[in-house]
């Protein structure tokens, strides 16, 4: 069952397991070889249904997972499935984060913020930068939508309403953090209002960043543009960006296409994702 | 030996070389047809254009397959009036734009261009030839030469620039349709469109990958049926070919050339050879043709008819 | 687990699986479909015989491109009373062998069936859809409805074989024509024919690869195209249909099957994959279907439509 | 110019030189890298003419050459082609003879029989058989149309009018040949009929024995059946094939497929051919 690596073409994946991560998270799990670099996406497909981009935050040699939030019709559909039933993925696609020398063997100081659902993208990397010891923050807007939260023991806990954790943003003590810390880096996924504050942040205190962007994405291979951000297709140059590439990026923490190609700010784009 | 020159006259458009990005690939947004310039692209055309705005196809909406790739994209796009604020101030972007526009009946045609006549686009194509779309192209009975001959006339009225009609390679008479599109005034023919449609079924899903479930095909798959079109349709008029379908290097961009093109349009293979497919292309018709004596572009149109 | 059955039951014809020489393909000789049968094959095509005999093109004739194939062969044949001779005896080759019949008129068509009539033939295929030979197919108008139903009604008159009517992807409303066939008592459908048709031109020679210039494109390249015909076949009449074009594997197979094919046809894979595709292809359609619990062909017709 | 060294399509081919061989046969040689095994074949195209197969006879590690006896309306055409023309080569096709362990590393007694432009076929083969220091023979209808009758120093011409060597066939001093050197194997390309005989010769004497077949091609490639010899296809199962190979060959030596697939008697084939 693991002679697949990565492919052009949904393949239908066995859903090996399911874990609940937190009242409306689910992760699902499969028992397949994924050549993933922490960062890349793959596309689920629901045959009949719709096919929509997907972090991997789980990885092993011979397994990976993916962690959903119950949003829409299409994550509901996924949340209803079992253990047995199959869905399709292709993948994986575009750049994932890097690692600089700066970071390499351990040595270098690390920061990881990950927001909402963006905190499934992250996972995968904190794994890898193990042995660097990152200060892990993750924020969400109420405790019920926390997730990974007992993952890891050097994590920084946030809500928007002080339901758990810290009330506020992880932006809010990141100030502190690198007085402490000095950060060679900050990797960041989440809201792009909470990314673009960590950008801002990074380029003030010249601190390497990268963060993964998200866009309504169709073809996922960069062909069709939907994905555009200021002449980056975020699904095949990123979604990974880092301080330089986003600096020459206006659009980033303003504007997003939706399904019709319509250039529309952020919130507007949000409101229309979210139903 | 002198580096031979790809510069290209389509129709009194000047293009520093014949390789032009094909309406539904990276037509967006202005930034990227910037960045498609960046890749040595001689002329791009913006996504197709509809009057009113459309969502398209459910996804998945593009899958490549062994022989290329399919899609059902449906026609997504912004609207005339997102997609003229989108495309303002074209002096930026440095080369030729081409502005993609669809509709049902002549006026629709009409109406998008009029809203789009602010703008500094080239030309105007027109695709009467989508086979997987309802109310456009094949679907809308568009590929006959009557249909084809009103709807050229008409925008034929409403604009000065120059129009080009992008056909089907599934017409069989394909030389009778652009002989029409050159007849109610066409200025060149972009041929072709995708091939088809056809269907690739997830058997383990027992299911159309493409929640269309059928979807036109390009890449390799298309190539000789495009090239065997564009020597037909060399036969059938005098205006210049946009020879589009499965090229992907510099030899095929010759084979397009010497079946009767012009220019050439290539899609499919910037998913195989990256962004970059363009400077690529360009660089090995240039190798080609200093090894084979050739100086100029214009020296190998139609050259296969002889 | 037991073995899956790749019985099939093509309108009363037994199979031990479903693959099929398509016509073109090693159908000259007695000898090759003894060859064919001892590949594997479940039932095996002759080459189109028409009552005179015929030279065919020039060489080349058959060209191998990245997509599949291209050949513009021209129906040679040694004519139907040599054809006869050839074949006589057929009992000597263990499978079923269906005789591939062509001409311009009905009558044509009469003439070599009865020529035939004392041979053991299963089948007669009428390929009303070849897209490169003058006088036949395509190029004699055979691809619409009416001539298709005169064709198909003057063989039905002519003999008690069941009759094959074989089809052209380059038809848009497909599902139509086979239905025309289906209303003039044709028993199966074959889908489909070659594509196109296609060009590849040599650029250092400047000329057309193949002699006759153009010819039918066959493989992967046409594949997509070939499931959505059958797709839609499947659609629009309730006789089987032998699915080909561009089946090169057991998944392959068991798309085309899950279109709603019967029987499949493997032509170009030969090339790449040897003769020994036939066996290949049937031992991968076994292991999937134990690995995804199908016991026979019969489970999985048509099952993509539900 | 000689990235080539096989090819599915036709490439076309600068001639590097013209050798005048006899009378009526030239060699044409091509600066190009052949991956070629001696009795396989390349199909040769002359744009807007046709399209033919013919043996290499010249081999180097980046040239190679054919040999091309002037008999009809193509070979014409090439007979007037000059240095610095192309023409269109695709190949090789086909298997072309085998090495038995009995000939290898020069042990071994080995006879090659070449009639005709047969002996074109042979060429390349001899020179990879140097070490067993094989018996050659040769075989023309007359003096004009021998060619190779100096390339190689050990070699018995025939011709059937007497006009150059022995007047005669090969196949007529066989017998006493084999009682002197005891054959391990005998290879030969030429007209059937002569093959033929010398087939009927190594089976009654139990001798290895490897003819290459002649017949009218199409693809080249193994598709369409026109070259059928009994159940093989001469392009892709030959064209050469052996002694067990050729037993169960029932047309071998009889019959043959015209171009409209028409199977006549070699003589008859032979007559279209040769027009
Ligand atoms: C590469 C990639 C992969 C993805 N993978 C997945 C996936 O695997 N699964 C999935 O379900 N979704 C995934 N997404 C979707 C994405 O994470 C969400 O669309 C996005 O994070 C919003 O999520 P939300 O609605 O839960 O956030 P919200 O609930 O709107 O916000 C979450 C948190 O972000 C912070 N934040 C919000 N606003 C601000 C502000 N103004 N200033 C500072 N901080 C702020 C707060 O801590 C807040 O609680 C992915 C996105 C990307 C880019
Ligand atoms: C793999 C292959 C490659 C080929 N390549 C080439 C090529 O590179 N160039 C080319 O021009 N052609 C080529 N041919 C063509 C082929 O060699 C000729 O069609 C065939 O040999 C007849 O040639 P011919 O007409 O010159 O022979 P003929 O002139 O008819 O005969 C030649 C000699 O064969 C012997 N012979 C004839 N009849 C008999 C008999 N009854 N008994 C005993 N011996 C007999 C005699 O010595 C006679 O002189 C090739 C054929 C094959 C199979
Ligand atoms: C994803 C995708 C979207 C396309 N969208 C359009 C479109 O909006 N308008 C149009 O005229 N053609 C569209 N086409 C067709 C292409 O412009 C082009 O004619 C075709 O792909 C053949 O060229 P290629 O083989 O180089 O890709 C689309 C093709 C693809 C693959
Ligand atoms: C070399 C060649 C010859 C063919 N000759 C015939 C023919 O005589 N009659 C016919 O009905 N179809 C003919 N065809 C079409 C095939 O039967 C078949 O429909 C087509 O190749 C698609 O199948 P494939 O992709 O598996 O090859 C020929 C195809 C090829 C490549
Ligand atoms: S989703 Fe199509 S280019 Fe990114
Ligand atoms: S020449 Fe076509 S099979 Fe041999």
């Amino acid at each position: 069952m693991s002679e697949f690596a990565s492919f052009d073409q949904p393949v239908m994946m066995k859903i090996d397991k399911i874990i609940d991560e937190s009242n409306g998270t689910k992760s699902f799990m499969f028992k397949y070889k994924l050549d993933y670099n922490p960062g890349q996406f793959i596309m689920v497909w629901l045959p009949g249904v719709d096919e929509k981009p997907f972090a991997v935050s789980y990885l092993g040699d011979d397994f990976f997972g993916i962690t959903v939030l119950e949003r829409g019709k299409f994550t509901k559909l996924l949340h209803q499935m079992g253990p047995g039933d199959r869905i399709g993925i292709r993948g994986p696609f575009g750049h994932g984060y890097s690692f600089p020398d700066s970071v390499k063997n351990g040595k270098g100081s690390v920061c990881v913020i990950g927001g909402g659902c963006g905190m499934a993208s992250v996972t995968v990397l904190i794994e890898k930068l193990q042995n660097n010891n990152p200060t892990i923050l993750m924020g969400a807007a109420t405790s019920r939508s926390l997730f990974f939260k007992n993952r890891y023991k050097n994590l920084t806990l946030f809500t928007d309403d002080g339901s758990e954790g810290i009330k506020g943003y992880p932006t809010d003590v990141l100030e502190d953090l690198h007085n402490k810390h000095e950060y060679d880096i900050i990797y960041t996924c989440g809201p792009e209002i909470m990314m673009s504050k960590v950008f801002e942040f990074c380029k003030k205190h010249d601190i390497q960043f990268e963060a993964s962007l998200e866009r309504y994405m169709k073809c996922g291979i960069g062909v069709c543009g939907q994905c555009v951000c200021d002449g980056q297709m975020v699904c095949k140059d990123g979604p990974v960006f880092d301080l330089q590439a986003l600096s020459n990026m206006n659009d980033f923490g303003k504007y997003s296409l939706l399904k019709s190609g319509k250039r529309v700010s952020l919130q507007e784009y949000a409101d229309w994702r979210s139903c | 030996m002198t580096t031979p020159s790809l510069d290209t006259n389509l129709c009194g458009i000047k293009m520093s070389n014949p390789t032009v990005l094909p309406s539904g690939f990276l037509g967006t947004s202005k930034s990227l047809l910037k960045r498609v310039a960046d890749s040595g692209v001689g002329a791009a055309t913006i996504k197709s254009v509809s009057f009113e705005a459309r969502e398209g196809h459910k996804n998945p909406t593009v899958i490549p397959f062994e022989g290329g790739m399919l899609n059902a994209v449906g026609y997504s796009n912004p609207g005339a009036e997102e997609t003229a604020r989108e495309f303002s101030n074209l002096k930026e972007v440095p080369i030729p734009v081409i502005a993609s526009i669809i509709g049902t009946e002549p006026d629709d045609f009409v109406r998008v261009v009029e809203k789009l006549s602010a703008n500094e686009f080239s030309a105007i194509e027109l695709p009467l030839s989508c086979p997987h779309t309802p109310g456009f192209g094949l679907l809308a009975g568009q590929g006959t030469p009557e249909s084809t001959g009103k709807i050229v006339a008409a925008v034929r009225n409403a604009s000065k620039l120059p129009i080009f009609v992008k056909l089907s390679p599934n017409i069989p008479e394909i030389g009778n349709l652009a002989k029409a599109a050159e007849n109610a005034g066409a200025d060149a023919i972009t041929a072709v469109n995708t091939l088809g449609p056809g269907m690739i079924i997830n058997i383990e899903a027992r299911k159309p990958v493409l929640s269309y479930k059928v979807g036109g095909v390009s890449g390799q798959a298309l190539r000789p049926v495009a090239t065997r079109c564009v020597y037909d349709i060399y036969e059938a008029v005098k205006i210049p070919i946009i020879g589009t379908g499965g090229i992907s290097t510099g030899r095929h961009a010759i084979e397009m050339i010497m079946a009767g093109a012009t220019a050439i349009g290539v899609g499919t293979a910037i998913y195989e050879r990256g962004i970059d497919v363009f400077r690529k292309i360009c660089q090995e018709m240039e190798t080609w043709m200093s090894e084979n004596s050739y100086n100029s572009i214009h020296e190998m149109i139609g050259v296969a008819h002889e």
